[in-house]
């Protein structure tokens, strides 16, 4: 019988079965995706992200598939927090695995009022704040593009939470490092890593933007040199758990997040091409473990070696 | 989510492909007008997404054989690599889905079902069911040039009454489908009537327009971009009176009186 | 006969007899290509950037394919200015296609210094500064991410230059178009937009960076929808022209950065898979001015369409 | 640029493939030791780059022909498409690319092949090119088992002399193929032999230690990353004793003296 392998990670207080999750905006609210494997086997999910009211989305015009890639604006469709924890949440009781509430506001009052809503639901094991949309009351500051404001609203959410408290960031921003150390300072409990990256695409027929919204956020495979580096470039820079997201679709894809310093991982567009690619994610982690003798996952985060290298002896000098 | 073997793979002209799979999973449900997610397995990441592909026909009686074929018009990657599968390789596809045609009100009526393009592809398994229950029915079917027609046999053999209009004349009525519509929404009484409609978004604005002048049941089966086709991605809206409807689950099927039609955004200048 | 069109454009006073450039670092220094096709029928060149000293570049590990893009880390190994001006130029004078020079330096003395020594040269046309490398005078900063020094340094160069200059931008920004503004207000005379957008990949076996210097540069149609963007951000923020960069492979790709805002574009990664790539796209532009009855090809700048859609009556209260 | 249709394809154990080309341009020049970029026609764009592949064997005599062949190992999405293609299918290649084998001081000298897995495909045309010649040529190939070994009739068919290695003992001697090439570095005095060697970096390290210990000519084919493979993208660079080199046109063969092996960049994890 062979060693047993430890997938199980800790994140912000919980325990995770597996360090494999998905994330927001493309597992719907769970439920969607019992029809294809029993969500139980994942260590968590994000819900859509939730509004304190619900929202229609955007114009048609929603999302565009570019190389490897794909641009949505669908502008925050969701049933609103209040339906989801009467029509979704009693729905999710027989699945063991932890829902974590994606939520988002326009002001810090709207980031708090789902927060109170959500305290009392013991099915919803974390909360995880979308801070890439604007802040109405800043004039339309997006609060993940303003350090303080991010400072401002994790700190808010932390203060009322019964929970625990996960940041997920936006990737558009010249130094990131400011903004995962300002989550941390507000007492946030782990970062979400990445967002989508804005983009935009043209229909050259008829010279039109291909979304709505003019710009959408990128997500896929495209995006995950980007999105492994931040992750690299956060985990060395905070205390705090990070949690890898960008493109991942296979084992290879997850292990480049947790080598580089993520403790646990979240599978997004992949989820619409193969629903079952977080589900072959958790089995092949567990084989990887296994043919590389690691015996607890938690062994592999963060630990990507750099190391010197050999140089032509005139390279300094310059004749090549 | 299904892998299923390439059973058969034949080109026809403009740029039209049958695809040929046995899957019984599908083959064995799949209902008129609803639509499978079709990718290649194991590529690479471009294209990422399925493609959404309307179940062209399946065996009949259901559950004989278990093969279902797809019509595919190339018309950019996607559609390029999943017609040049051959026998043997393997396509893999979540489906059926999607709510399909509504035909319980289509007892003694008379169908009128109005294609354009490759919208045909759509509209074979209603065709076939409503005369295998003994409904009248008639296919309008629409095209740029009569290359662009595709599958006409497979309606004649069905016995129903096919006429054909293309924009060159080079078959069948020169001009557009709407044309050979008018005539039979005259004929007969709004109430003896359903329309059903699958095309480009143009024609099938013009059709619901039609419809809706003569009072006439009409259903249209429109296409939008798609991500996941089970609704997840939330990408796939479609602009009702009432409010955003997804494709995947709440359509394709609409009732043409719902549909706000928007040339902004659904993409006339890309299938038209 | 069919009417003519015209593709040439006019940037920085420069006429080009059509808007198609190739990227610098990925046409060598022109002559690589001769053997393809005639460069001259471009609307020109960048050189591989030049610094005042050849350089060797980094240690082996420096390029990974990542999907639909590939990372570089080359370290900027290059002639030198001098080599570039006594053993390559002389053997471009054949070619009618216009040589732009891309320069970089670690000073803003280094910059001006290359600049002196380009400017007795006539076959070079324009210089192009890149600006996304550290400045060490000032602490290892990369000029490009600091909008005061991007500006100290256009300033610096323009005072100098005998030739028109533009500057490419770094895309690993928050807001460009500060940056945009400051390289207007220095005098630059054009934006070259983007240069390569930072990732990195994990060698998931030996746990080791892929590309020995740790990050690297992503290009390729994977950021394409990324640089439409910010292209189409900067046209609407400055006066002087922009010159379109990022994943062009195809004329359609190539007319979504013109239709966005772009003046001209080049084509970088592209010209590796496909050395013909750019030859396609001067007469992809061709035929597609032809059939879309324009006449001449600034018409498309800048013409992208955004217009209202219908919503639906009961959307805004959100019941979908 | 050529577009060469595919005239052959056959699969080998070992994940190994044979590809067979019409490529007047590039089969009526190729040098032993020089490759082509290969890619697919028109596709999308993951994979984005060419793929640097040996030019296993070509007509004899040259412009007999027009074919070249390419000995594929299947390791990722790039080999695994190339592996895919049928006849009539086309494929995009650049070259024939790089500086090749160095021959000219060959004469009178016994040449020593030592080929390990795939590379085996960048020394065919040099042992047939030196037995042409009527040098005394030794072909010695190692291999993890007896599946991998490919090629191993064509080297046969030259007349010349071949020796096996495989890591766990299923075809000729066990281990790996530096131990059968100790003994000719003994045999021979160190001016009457030629080394010439590709395969995985760690093998061909070794080979290298040993020729330079006995002070025998070593020449080695080097496999880097490449993204263009024509000298512009710089991505390629081989660290030598004195300077950075770039393996598709200083190389892909370097004298084994002045090559400097890296352990940490040198993918021996991926293709060993
Ligand atoms: C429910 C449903 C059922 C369907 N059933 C069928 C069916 O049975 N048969 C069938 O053939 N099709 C059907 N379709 C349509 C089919 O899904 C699409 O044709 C297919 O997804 C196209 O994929 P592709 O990769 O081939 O082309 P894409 O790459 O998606 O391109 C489609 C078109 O858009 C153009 N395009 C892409 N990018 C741009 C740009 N930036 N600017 C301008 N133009 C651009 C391309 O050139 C091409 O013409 C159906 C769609 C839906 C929603
Ligand atoms: C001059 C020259 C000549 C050559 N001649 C031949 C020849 O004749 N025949 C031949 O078969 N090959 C030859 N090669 C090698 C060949 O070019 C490569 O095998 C090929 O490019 C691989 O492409 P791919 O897309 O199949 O695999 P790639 O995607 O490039 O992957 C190659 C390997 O790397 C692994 N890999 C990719 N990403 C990661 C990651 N992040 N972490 C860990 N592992 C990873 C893959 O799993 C795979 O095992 C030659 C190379 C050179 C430079
Ligand atoms: C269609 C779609 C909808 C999304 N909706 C949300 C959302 O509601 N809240 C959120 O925080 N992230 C949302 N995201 C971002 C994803 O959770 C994820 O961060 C991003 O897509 C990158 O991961 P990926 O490349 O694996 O998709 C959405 C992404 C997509 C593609
Ligand atoms: C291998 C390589 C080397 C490059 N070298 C330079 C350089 O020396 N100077 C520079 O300004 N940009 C350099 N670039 C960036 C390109 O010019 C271009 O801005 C970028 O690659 C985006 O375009 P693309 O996606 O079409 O490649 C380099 C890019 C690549 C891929
Ligand atoms: S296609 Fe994803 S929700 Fe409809
Ligand atoms: S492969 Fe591009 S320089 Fe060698």
């Amino acid at each position: 019988m062979p060693d047993p392998v430890s997938l199980a990670v800790k994140i912000s207080g919980i325990r995770f079965k597996n360090p494999v999750l998905t994330a927001s905006g493309t597992f719907g609210y769970g439920l969607e995706f019992t029809r294809f494997f029993d969500i139980s086997r994942l260590g968590g999910f994000c819900t859509k992200g939730l509004s304190l009211l619900p929202r229609p989305g955007n114009p048609p015009g929603r999302i565009f598939e570019t190389p490897s890639g794909m641009l949505n604006a669908i502008g925050l469709e969701n049933v609103g927090v209040e339906a989801f924890i009467s029509d979704k949440l009693p729905r999710l009781e027989p699945y063991g695995t932890h829902v974590i509430a994606n939520i988002f506001g326009k002001s810090i009052g709207e980031f708090t009022a789902i927060t109170d809503r959500l305290n009392p639901c013991p099915k919803v094991s974390a909360l995880e704040l979308n801070i890439s949309c604007p802040n109405i009351t800043e004039g339309g500051i997006e609060f993940g593009h303003d350090p303080d404001l991010t400072f401002q609203v994790v700190q808010a959410v932390t203060r009322v939470s019964a929970k625990p408290v996960w940041v997920k960031l936006s990737p558009n921003v010249t130094d990131i490092r400011i903004f995962a150390r300002a989550c941390q300072e507000a007492g946030a409990d782990a970062i979400s890593l990445v967002n989508t990256f804005v983009g935009m695409s043209v229909d050259v027929h008829r010279r039109r933007p291909m979304i709505s919204n003019v710009t959408a956020g990128l997500s896929g495979p495209a995006i995950r040199p980007l999105a492994v580096r931040l992750v690299h470039q956060v985990a060395a820079s905070v205390e705090i758990p990070v949690i890898g997201i960008g493109g991942i679709a296979t084992t290879r894809d997850a292990l480049e997040f947790l080598i580089a310093g993520a403790r646990a991982v979240q599978l997004g567009t992949a989820n619409f091409s193969d629903p079952l690619a977080s589900l072959k994610v958790v089995q092949g982690l567990e084989e990887y473990c296994r043919s590389h003798g690691i015996r607890d996952i938690s062994q592999i985060s963060g630990s990507l070696r750099t190391r010197e290298r050999p140089v032509p002896s005139r390279a300094a000098s310059g004749d090549a | 989510m299904v892998q299923a073997p390439v059973v058969g793979s034949t080109g026809y002209p403009g740029f039209n492909h049958l695809l040929a799979l046995r899957s019984p999973e599908i083959a064995d449900c799949a209902k008129p007008g609803q639509f499978v997610m079709a990718g290649l397995m194991d590529c690479a990441s471009d294209p990422l997404l399925k493609r959404a592909l309307a179940v062209y026909s399946i065996p009949r009686p259901a559950g004989d054989g278990s093969i279902l074929t797809l019509l595919i018009k190339v018309v950019g990657p996607g559609t390029r690599l999943l017609a040049a599968l051959r026998e043997g390789d393997q396509v893999s596809m979540i489906g059926p889905l999607g709510n399909g045609f509504d035909t319980s009100r289509a007892k003694g009526r008379v169908s009128v079902l109005v294609a354009g393009g490759v919208g045909i592809a759509s509209v074979f398994l209603l065709a076939r069911e409503l005369s295998a229950a003994g409904e009248e029915v008639h296919l309008l079917y629409g095209a740029r040039r009569a290359r662009d027609l595709v599958g006409l046999e497979d309606f004649q053999d069905l016995g129903i009454q096919v006429q054909v209009a293309t924009e060159d004349g080079s078959r069948g009525s020169r001009g557009l489908v709407t044309r050979i519509l008018e005539p039979y929404l005259r004929r007969y009484p709004a109430q003896r009537l359903a329309v059903y409609t699958c095309g480009p978004n143009p024609m099938m604005r013009a059709v619901s327009r039609l419809a809706s002048t003569h009072a006439v049941d009409c259903q249209v089966s429109v296409e939008t971009p798609m991500a996941c086709g089970f609704g997840v991605c939330l990408g796939c809206s479609v602009t009702t009176v009432r409010s955003y409807r997804l494709a995947c689950t709440h359509g394709p099927v609409f009732d043409a009186r719902d549909v706000v039609w928007d040339t902004a955004t659904e993409g006339e200048g890309i299938h038209a």
